[in-house]
């Protein structure tokens, strides 16, 4: 039984896709939900800021309802494969497939609805409330009305454990709290596939721990996850598959235990040697 | 009003006499230049008030640089009928003049506050403004014109009516359109330029100005003409000075009479009013009084 | 002194001027002002767009636009346009001059506050357009209710300034030439000046201006303030309680096993 | 139509009015436009910085300011200016409006400048001053090197505008009285447009305004590109190796025993 | 041996505050050098944002030369509780003394000349270039001349595995790269106390590592440090204290090995739970 359950909560995620009607307060069991995840495959892409080459050929797949945490040295380019991976960065070569098709190629708005992002730095809307930074999206992406999407909102923001702040600016809140109505926010949008950026990096271990749950339940139900992190004890417990990057490049892929119990080459073992 | 106009200029000496200088008796005027020229030097006649000026030797003239014929700077010499006559007048007092171009609307607080000594814009001295400035006696009545297309039907003052006739805002014209024009739109202008300008692109019928001004634009615009002409007898221009300067007052009536009796006065009104009739009285002409 | 108080400051002209400036001049100034600067807003808004374009045919003729209506003096402009589109004007509106004054007075302010607006939007995080880009929203509603409302809070001062700006150059739609109840506030005033060969009709003039200005400046503050802050106090009270949910700042997301 | 364009583009007029734009308007121009700006920012800095304090009696004074000198007409602030203090100006400077002109346009761009730079100023985020003064710096230093260099970038576009404006204003001057050599641009346009009977030498004038904002408006916006986005590409390389010091990227920060 | 002899680099910290000449190069030992570090004590303050109270009498001490690290849940004050103690914000009631002094009476700026701080935000100046981020507080507060300030700034870059960037604008790093240009920065101005509030977030863990050793490096070097963190594993290696908050109050205090090995109160207990 998921964590959803147990507390009692209605999940965001618990309302299919399909429809605009409100949240069925009867308690559908979440786990008939289904995502329909992409996959995703990151092929040989390359990028450059300027005369800086920060991507030599980057390659990875994310299988549908698949976790694949990306850690790294700070620098190694873990965020700007990410970034690439919904065109806010524009690959100067390679590919990247969402469910086999090309999404360089197709249109970025329809891309981002299908795979969402939450970022470093948050990007949370400091001119609305935190109610509003969730109801935005869903009325003007998803087209809800104003009462669904309100609905929706408080459902994703109780999920997140912050519903005495819907009516706060996000400048009110501490740093773990606008993390979590970050991803509560991405979420909402209810995409196939989503990229964390340093998704726990405000978060103290019962939130983090959270996370860990939320996106495992996610993966259950089908929902394809690529997660930069630099904490290895959530990457061991999230992931199906980590990427270990390095210099624009990645250096090992493989599964958790494999690539934490098992390392291969020199920089992955010298990079583990170091965690706490 | 039209009494003033047409009174000898020795009664409408008497009259201003009265107004502007009741301090001092008509003695100062027939005392004459000679008079006006001592008390410019030091040691004058203890019964003639002094001309005082801004600047001991100048008289600081204010003016307008947009006042052609009467005021206007060209190839950056000042010109104009006003601005020839003052410095003439200035010179019989013994006196150089300087010229400080203003936008009309502070002319007059200006002068009043004693910055400048006198003006020289064509101004009307109406009784409104004599509250506020003391003024010499008139130096120039006229004529006034409609510029209106060959074709707009404007022909005298009748065919005037429901039309709409521009003129300068603040200008005498104003007091004369509502007398002579009663049944036309009076449009308001800050400058003849985008009155003609307006009349060229047909959103007024007509522009009320002075008739000699209007000269050079029927010759730029070969579709305007100037058919009515206004005489303007009882609101002669004249310049405005502090009313507290009683003796150059009364130095510039006396050296306008001198400029009229030694021909200066027609040989400017010929040369910058070319083709119009001299008026049958020559100055100084009596200003209005309530 | 005494003369300066008597030029500026006489209260017979003052109240003599008042009843026309109230009656007629402050309703046309505001007809004026407010429709040029709505429509230049609207104007303003699209030059803003435009200029923070990629492509460089798009920016061009933003900036042409706002490089010449800018750079010209107003009178310049008012009266080419005043003038030049008379015919088409006279058919339409007939012979007041205010729908091209106000169309010339947009236009001028549209090249102001395109600037404006462009700084403001431009100043907004980079990470604002991702954010709201990553969550499927088009570049154009991103824009709309992301980008833009911050972009126009950061200015708005600017563009009270600029609304200012506009009461006041309202007062050249004379140039297009003014039958007496078409006067605004500046031109009474400048107008009864004339007559009374006294300034104190300017003055009487200039106070109507900040009577107008200073409240507005004021609500603009304020609202501003409020946009910043939010209420003075947030809500402390959860919105509202949703079934089973845990205590606020109790987080819900509890351990699971692995999967 | 034709007789538009003659009434506008009259070359022969254009041509006629150009030597005296030059010679005499353009210096002019600029004497009053330049040092009515520097002067005005000036005062629009301290403008800004008190509307900025914590404190109300900082903060009236300055709002006051700002609502009279931004709410009154240009013409009548030069005016009782320019009168009021013409004896005192008299005295100091001589018979040149100029001094005083410029003193009433400094304080009138002050005004519109200092709610501007307010506003940019504003737009900072609070964790800059915080980082600034978390460091030691003063408020005054935090403010001069960290806050208000990025908010007067914010706001330069806002700037130039009224850069742009005062060269407009200072035609203003005419109001306290001018010798021939004294015009400004717009003033000789508008005055050998008397001469001619023609508006051509007024569209001179426009054309000599654009020729100097056009410019002025490039350059302002280049450096603020340049300001944004730093220069084209960074320097990849290292500015200086430190003996010893291990190849970029690779931190050297090592791990230590346990103390 | 210290960290920084072992790999050859001058550390910023190597020059003693009281002069204002270049670093000397030849390699004074770095041991050599103390900080005069002052102690902090935190005495029952209270704090409110309007009408929410976050801080509900808190108290902890650091001793001089000693690091506690606060840890806690997301929400409980800790962020609250650090600015309080370099005054950005102003406690509502009780004291917080440096060296015995209150610091709410002294001198703001003389007070964070003394106690630096590393926010969870960075907050590097965006308009200079990462070099200009470093000399401008050593220029103006420290009064070095612009050469000393370089080399300054150069060494503390280094130290951080920073100096290719030097010429980059904050913008330009990653998230990591930001973070430690933020405590090289601070560092740089050789304070007696530093606050660091997440101070690791966005580091990956070998960086994490090297601010641990610095860390370590700076105690024993006499520097008193208080460090918010959410990284037990962190805590537990760096800290000689640690603090527990939770809803604006201290629930426990203690060395690392009491409070993660033998935690006393429920909440704490429950906390800990959760660590990965
Ligand atoms: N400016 C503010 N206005 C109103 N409330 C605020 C403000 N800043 C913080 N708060 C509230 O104060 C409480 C404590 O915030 P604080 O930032 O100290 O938490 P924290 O312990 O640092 O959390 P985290 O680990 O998530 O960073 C939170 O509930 C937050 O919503
Ligand atoms: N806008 C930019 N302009 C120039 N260089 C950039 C820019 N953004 C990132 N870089 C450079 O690209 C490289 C990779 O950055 P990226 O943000 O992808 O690293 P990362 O792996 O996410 O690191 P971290 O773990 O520290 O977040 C870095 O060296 C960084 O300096
Ligand atoms: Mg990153
Ligand atoms: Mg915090």
């Amino acid at each position: 039984m998921s964590l959803i359950q147990e507390t009692g909560m209605k999940a965001t995620t618990n309302v299919p896709s399909s429809t605009s009607m409100p949240i069925d307060a009867s308690g559908d069991p979440v786990n008939l939900e289904r995502f329909d995840g992409g996959s995703l495959a990151v092929q040989e892409i390359t990028m450059s800021f300027g005369p800086l080459k920060v991507l030599h050929g980057v390659s990875f797949e994310v299988a549908q309802g698949e976790v694949v945490c990306i850690i790294g040295p700070s620098g190694s380019g873990k965020s700007t494969a990410l970034r690439c991976m919904n065109r806010l960065e524009q690959p100067t070569g390679g590919d990247i497939l969402l469910d086999g098709e090309s999404t360089l190629t197709m249109s970025a708005d329809l891309l981002r609805q299908r795979v969402g992002m939450v970022f470093q730095q948050f990007n949370l809307f400091p001119h609305r409330t935190v109610l509003d930074n969730m109801t935005l999206p869903l009325r003007r992406v998803k087209k809800l009305s104003k009462e669904v999407a309100r609905e929706w909102a408080l459902a994703g923001l109780a999920q997140v454990g912050l519903s005495d702040k819907a009516t706060y600016r996000p400048v009110q809140l501490s740093g773990g709290q606008q993390q979590r109505v970050a991803i509560a926010r991405a979420l909402a949008m209810r995409p196939e596939a989503m990229l964390f950026d340093e998704a726990t990096s405000a978060l103290d271990p019962e939130l983090v721990k959270g996370v860990l749950s939320l996106m495992a339940d996610l993966a259950q139900r089908g929902m394809t996850m690529a997660v930069v992190t630099h904490e290895m004890g959530f990457a061991r417990r999230a992931a199906h598959r980590v990427v270990f990057m390095d210099q624009g490049q990645v250096v090992e892929d493989g599964p958790p235990d494999q690539i934490f119990d098992d390392p291969q080459s020199p920089r992955l073992k010298a990079f583990l040697a170091e965690v706490l | 009003a039209s009494s003033d106009t047409s009174a000898p200029v020795a009664a409408s000496l008497a009259a201003i006499s009265a107004v502007a200088a009741p301090a001092s008796p008509a003695a100062s005027i027939s005392a004459g230049p000679s008079s006006a020229q001592a008390s410019a030097a030091p040691g004058s006649a203890a019964a003639v008030p002094a001309v005082t000026t801004q600047t001991p030797g100048t008289l600081l003239v204010g003016t307008v640089s947009d006042g052609k014929p009467n005021a206007y700077l060209e190839n950056n010499q000042w010109k104009g009928f006003d601005l020839d006559l003052i410095t003439a007048i200035a010179k019989d007092i013994g006196l150089k003049v300087e010229f400080r171009a203003i936008d009309f609307s502070a002319l007059f607080p200006a002068v009043s506050s004693g910055r400048f000594d006198i003006g020289a814009a064509s101004s009307a001295g109406t009784v409104e403004r004599q509250k506020i400035v003391g003024f010499s006696k008139g130096y120039l009545i006229g004529y006034l014109g409609v510029l209106t297309k060959k074709t707009s039907g404007i022909t005298n003052a009748a065919s005037t009516a429901g039309k709409r006739i521009g003129l300068l805002q603040g200008s005498i014209q104003e007091a004369y359109a509502k007398r002579d024009f009663p049944k036309a739109t009076v449009v308001e202008f800050p400058d003849s330029n985008s009155g003609v300008a307006a009349l060229e692109s047909g959103t007024i019928d007509g522009y009320f100005l002075d008739y000699v001004a209007g000269q050079p634009y029927t010759k730029q615009h070969t579709d305007l003409v100037e058919p009515i002409s206004v005489p303007a007898f009882d609101l002669p221009a004249a310049f405005p000075i502090a009313k507290s300067n009683t003796g150059l007052i009364a130095a510039v009536n006396a050296a306008m009479v001198t400029e009229v009796k030694n021909g200066t006065y027609l040989r400017l009104y010929k040369q910058y009013f070319p083709g119009i009739p001299v008026p049958g009285q020559l100055p100084p002409y009596a200003l209005p009084t309530s | 002194m005494n003369n300066f108080l008597e030029t500026f400051f006489n209260w017979t002209y003052i109240k003599q001027v008042i009843p026309d400036l109230l009656a007629t001049g402050l309703k046309n100034t505001i007809i004026l002002a407010v429709s040029s600067s709505i429509l230049g807003f609207v104007l303003a808004m699209v030059l803003a767009v435009m200029g923070l374009s990629a492509r460089w045919y798009i920016r061009l003729p933003a900036r042409i636009f706002t490089d010449v209506f800018r750079g010209l003096p107003a009178i310049l402009t008012i009266l080419v346009l005043g003038q030049g589109l008379a015919p088409l004007g006279m058919r339409m509106f007939g012979p007041s001059p205010y729908p091209l004054a106000i169309l010339a007075l947009a236009l001028i302010t549209a090249a102001y506050t395109g600037e404006i607006l462009r700084a403001g939007i431009q100043s907004v995080e980079k990470g604002q357009l991702e954010g709201a880009r990553a969550l499927g929203m088009t570049r154009g509603s991103a824009m709309l209710l992301v980008v833009i409302p911050q972009g126009v809070r950061r200015v708005l001062p600017s563009l009270v300034n600029q609304f200012i700006a506009v009461i006041k150059d309202s007062s050249l739609v004379y140039f297009l030439g003014l039958v007496a109840s078409e006067r605004e506030i500046f031109r009474i005033g400048q107008d009864t000046a004339v007559t009374t060969a006294n300034l104190s009709p300017l003055v009487a003039a200039g106070i109507l201006y900040l009577l107008m200005t200073i409240p507005l400046t004021h609500l603009i503050n304020f609202i501003d303030k409020r946009l910043r802050e939010g209420r003075p106090h947030p809500v402390a009270e959860p919105l509202v309680v949703l079934d089973g949910e845990a205590a606020p700042d109790q987080p819900v997301l509890m351990p699971m096993e692995r999967h």
